[in-house]
C-alpha cells in the first residue's frame, strides 16, 4: 500500500525529537502491549506481514495522531477480531465467553517464553538459485499495489546495484494477498543518492533496501 | 479504540487514556481466559525487554569485535551466527547484520515503512526512531539529521542509509576511539551508545564520560 | 516539496464523501476567508505560488484535520506576517496599530472588484522557443526539494508524450525560491497508466500534467 | 491558529470554531483600518461567488458547445477567448481548456497538489473535490472513483485523468445525450450536471429530470 505509513523521502513531519534518559515505556500500559504482541506472534495464527499490513490499513490521520503503541493495540484487536481469534462481545467483556479458540493450536507458557524472545527465522530453504549475483544491476519493479509490498515507493522504478544475497526468505507480499510463504531469495540493492531524489541531493549519499527477488528486474 | 477518540489526544507518543487502558486490560484477560496464554507471561516479556534486553548487549558485541580482529571478521560475515557461537553472548535472532563504520564511510539505519529495530541487541526502539520525522527524513538527508544528533561529518565521508525493509536487522559497529588502547572490553563497552550502533551518533570518548 | 498536500497516488484516506446538495459555504466564516484570500491576492503582495507553498509547510496531521477553509486562515495569517503586512499585535487585538500598512501599494474598492473576480493571467512574452513540440517523447526531472515545485511525486523520473504547448508561464518554483517570475514554457504531457502505476494498473488510463519546461529532458 | 487547536475538532470540512471566527474577524479588521480593502468588498465577493458564478454558468457554456459546433470548435481551441468571446456569457479567467467526451474517451479532472478548479465556470469547489480521498485515489483508479459517483464506463473507454498542476484549468464537456435533438439550448442547460463538467459523474437524462 501506498498509505502514509511509506514514510521514506517525504517532508512535513517536524522535528526529530530525542529524549534524554528515554524510559522504556513512557506508560505502564505500553509493556503490556508488547508482551500481548509477542505472544500473539508466537501463537503462529499470523506472522508479522499481517500485523504490518494491518498498520497499514490504518487510515492516515489516525497512523499520525496515534502514538506507536496504540497502533499496535489498534492492529493487534483489529487482526485479531478479522482472524476469529475472539468476538467483539468478548472484548466488550474483556473475558472469554465461548471456552477456549477454535483457531489456536499452540499456548505460551512461563517454560516456553524463551520462545517469544527471540526473532523468528525467515529463511527458507528451496531448490532455486538466485537469479542475480552480487554486483549485478537491477532495476526496481513500478507497483502501487492496494496489497502489501515491502519495496518503499522512494526505492521504486530505480536503477541499483546488488551488493549481497541474503539467502531466501519468506515473502511478506504473498503472506497477505493469499496465505502462503512463497520463499524468495532476498537481496540487498544500493541506490546512488542521486538516482533516487535528484542531482540537487548530497553526492556522498547512497540506500540500501532489502529487496526480494521479484521486485527487482535485470538491466 | 473508537473512531472518536483519536481527535482526543496530542501526537506525541505520550497519552494516558483510560479507554486504551481497558482495552489492553481486556485483550490480556481474554488470552489468559481462552488458555492461550498463561498469566505470568506478560509480566515476564516485560521484565525481559525492560532489563534483560538493551543496548548494554550490543554495547559488548561492539566492544569484542574491537578487541577481537577474528570476532569482528565472523561478526562482519553473519552477525547472528558469530554472535550465537560466543559463550557469554544471549541468543540473538536471524538475520543480523553487522555493517562497519570507517573514516570514509558512515552508515544510518533506519525502517521507513514500519519500524523495525534490532531488538535483540539495542532492546527496545526509542521513540524518535519510530517517529515520522525520522523515518520520512534520514534517507534523503542524513547529514542534516545527523547534524541535528549532534555528529558532524566531514563532508567527503560516504553515508550509507540502510532501510530495514525485510526481515533482517541492522547494527552498525562504530569506530573504536583514538587512544583506548589500554581500555579493557568492559571499559570500552560503557563508550557504545545505543545512537551509535543505530549511526546517529558517536561513541562516547574518554572525556566525554569523565563530563557525565 | 514532498509534503503531505501531495497527494496523488497515495492510499488510506478513507472514501470520497460527495453531498446531496452540498452548501456553497459549510460555515459563515468561510465565505469571508474566500473574500480575504481574494483580497490580499488582488493586493499583488505575493502570488498564488507563495500561498501554496505556505500550504505545503503546514505538518502532515494539521494538513489533514484541518478544513480547507481552515488551512487557507493559517496560511493568509502566516504569510501576512513572514511579509509584515501586518504584525502579532495587531492580529491579537484585531487592528491596525500602525496605519498604511509599509508594503502595500494597492487598495482593493468597490470600484475596482470586477478585478478580484477574474483569475489573473499567468502568460508571459518571452523571446525564447518552445524546447519541446507535440509529439515529443520527454522524461520528467528526479527532485526532491524542499522548496516549491508543481511536478507531483507520482509523475516524477517518467516518460510522457508532450501533447499541448500552453504558452510561456510564471515559474511557480522561481517565484517560491527567489521572487523572481522567471517564466517558462509550460507543456500538457501525457503519461501511459503502467508508466506510472506499473503493469498491474487497469490498461486503459493515462494520467496528464502541466509540466514547465524545466521539469523536462528530451529522451 | 495556535498549535494547540487542530486536536479539538473533526477532520470534516464541518466545523465551529469560535477561535477561528475571532481570528477571520481580525484579518478582515485589520485589512480595512489599514486601508487596504473597503468595508464593502468581502461582502461583494461573498455575494459573487454564492450567487453569480457557479455550475449554471460552465453549463450554459457546455450547451452553446452542444448546439453550436462553431462555438464548440473556438472552445476547444482555446476555452477563455471562446467564452470571451460570445457577448452574452460573462469574462473568465486564463487559461482554461475545454477537454471532450467522446464514445472512446473519458475525461476527469483533479488537483492532486491542492485543489485548482475552474471557479468562473464552475463556481466553488465542493468539499470531496478538495479532499485527500479523491486527490490521492482518482490518479492511478479512476474507474472505482466514478463507480463510486454511480459512472459506470464500459471496460474499453479510455480514461484521462487531467492533473491541474499549473495555472491552467480544465472543463469536461460531457457527450449530449441521445433524443435530445428537440431540446432548446436552455433547457439542455439543465442536463448539464456540475460533476458532468468535472468528469465524475454524467449528465442528466430527460428521465431524471422527471424524476426529481
Amino acid at each position: 500500500m501506498n498509505s502514509i505509513h511509506d514514510l521514506g523521502g517525504m517532508q512535513g513531519f517536524g522535528p526529530i525529537a530525542p529524549e534524554d534518559d528515554e524510559l522504556t515505556f513512557h506508560l505502564s500500559w505500553e509493556g503490556r502491549v508488547l508482551g500481548l504482541q509477542r505472544s500473539i506472534l508466537f501463537l503462529g495464527l499470523w506472522n508479522i506481514d499481517v500485523f504490518r499490513h494491518a498498520q497499514e490499513k490504518i487510515q492516515a490521520i489516525d497512523y499520525l495522531s496515534w502514538s506507536y503503541y496504540e497502533r499496535w493495540v489498534h492492529t493487534l484487536t483489529a487482526t485479531a477480531l478479522e482472524r476469529g481469534l475472539f468476538d467483539q462481545d468478548e472484548l466488550r467483556v474483556g473475558k472469554s465467553l465461548s471456552g477456549e479458540s477454535p483457531i489456536a493450536t499452540k499456548k505460551l507458557t512461563m517454560k516456553s517464553i524463551n520462545k517469544a524472545y527471540v526473532r523468528g527465522n525467515f529463511e527458507r530453504i528451496g531448490d532455486s538459485q538466485p537469479e542475480f549475483s552480487v554486483g549485478d544491476m537491477v532495476v526496481t519493479k513500478q507497483t502501487h499495489t492496494s496489497l502489501h509490498t515491502r519495496l518503499p515507493r522512494y526505492a521504486r522504478d530505480k536503477l541499483g546495484t546488488v551488493i549481497a544475497i541474503r539467502g531466501r526468505h519468506v515473502f511478506p507480499d504473498s503472506v497477505v494477498a493469499h496465505g502462503s510463504e512463497d520463499s524468495q531469495w532476498l537481496y540487498t540493492v544500493e541506490f546512488e543518492g542521486c538516482e533516487l531524489w535528484g542531482d540537487a541531493v548530497d553526492p556522498t549519499i547512497s540506500n540500501l533496501i532489502d529487496a526480494f527477488e521479484p521486485y527487482l528486474s535485470r538491466v | 479504540m473508537s473512531d472518536s477518540h483519536h481527535h482526543d489526544h496530542a501526537h506525541s507518543d505520550v497519552s494516558t487514556l483510560t479507554d486504551i487502558q481497558k482495552r489492553v486490560k481486556a485483550l490480556e484477560s481474554i488470552l489468559v481466559d481462552k488458555g492461550l496464554v498463561e498469566r505470568d507471561v506478560i509480566d515476564q516479556i516485560i521484565e525481559h525487554f525492560e532489563n534483560k534486553v538493551g543496548p548494554h548487549v550490543g554495547a559488548r558485541i561492539v566492544a569484542r569485535a574491537w578487541v577481537s580482529p577474528e570476532f569482528k571478521k565472523s561478526l562482519l560475515a553473519d552477525a547472528t551466527n558469530a554472535i550465537n557461537g560466543e559463550l557469554d553472548f544471549a541468543e540473538v535472532g536471524q538475520h543480523l547484520i553487522a555493517v562497519e563504520n570507517s573514516d570514509e564511510l558512515h552508515n544510518v539505519v533506519v525502517c521507513t515503512l514500519c519500524s523495525c529495530y534490532p531488538w535483540d541487541v539495542l532492546g527496545l526502539p526509542p521513540v524518535w526512531y519510530k517517529s515520522a520525522p525520522y523515518r520520512s527524513r534520514v534517507v534523503s538527508e542524513p547529514r542534516s539529521v545527523l547534524e541535528e544528533f549532534g555528529l558532524d561529518l566531514p563532508q567527503d565521508t560516504k553515508i550509507r542509509i540502510w532501510d530495514s525493509t525485510a526481515e533482517t536487522r541492522y547494527l552498525v559497529i562504530p569506530q573504536r576511539p583514538k587512544n583506548t588502547e589500554l581500555m579493557s572490553e568492559a571499559e570500552l563497552a560503557d563508550l557504545v551508545t545505543r545512537d551509535s550502533m543505530i549511526g546517529t551518533s558517536d561513541v562516547l570518548t574518554t572525556a566525554d564520560q569523565v563530563n557525565t
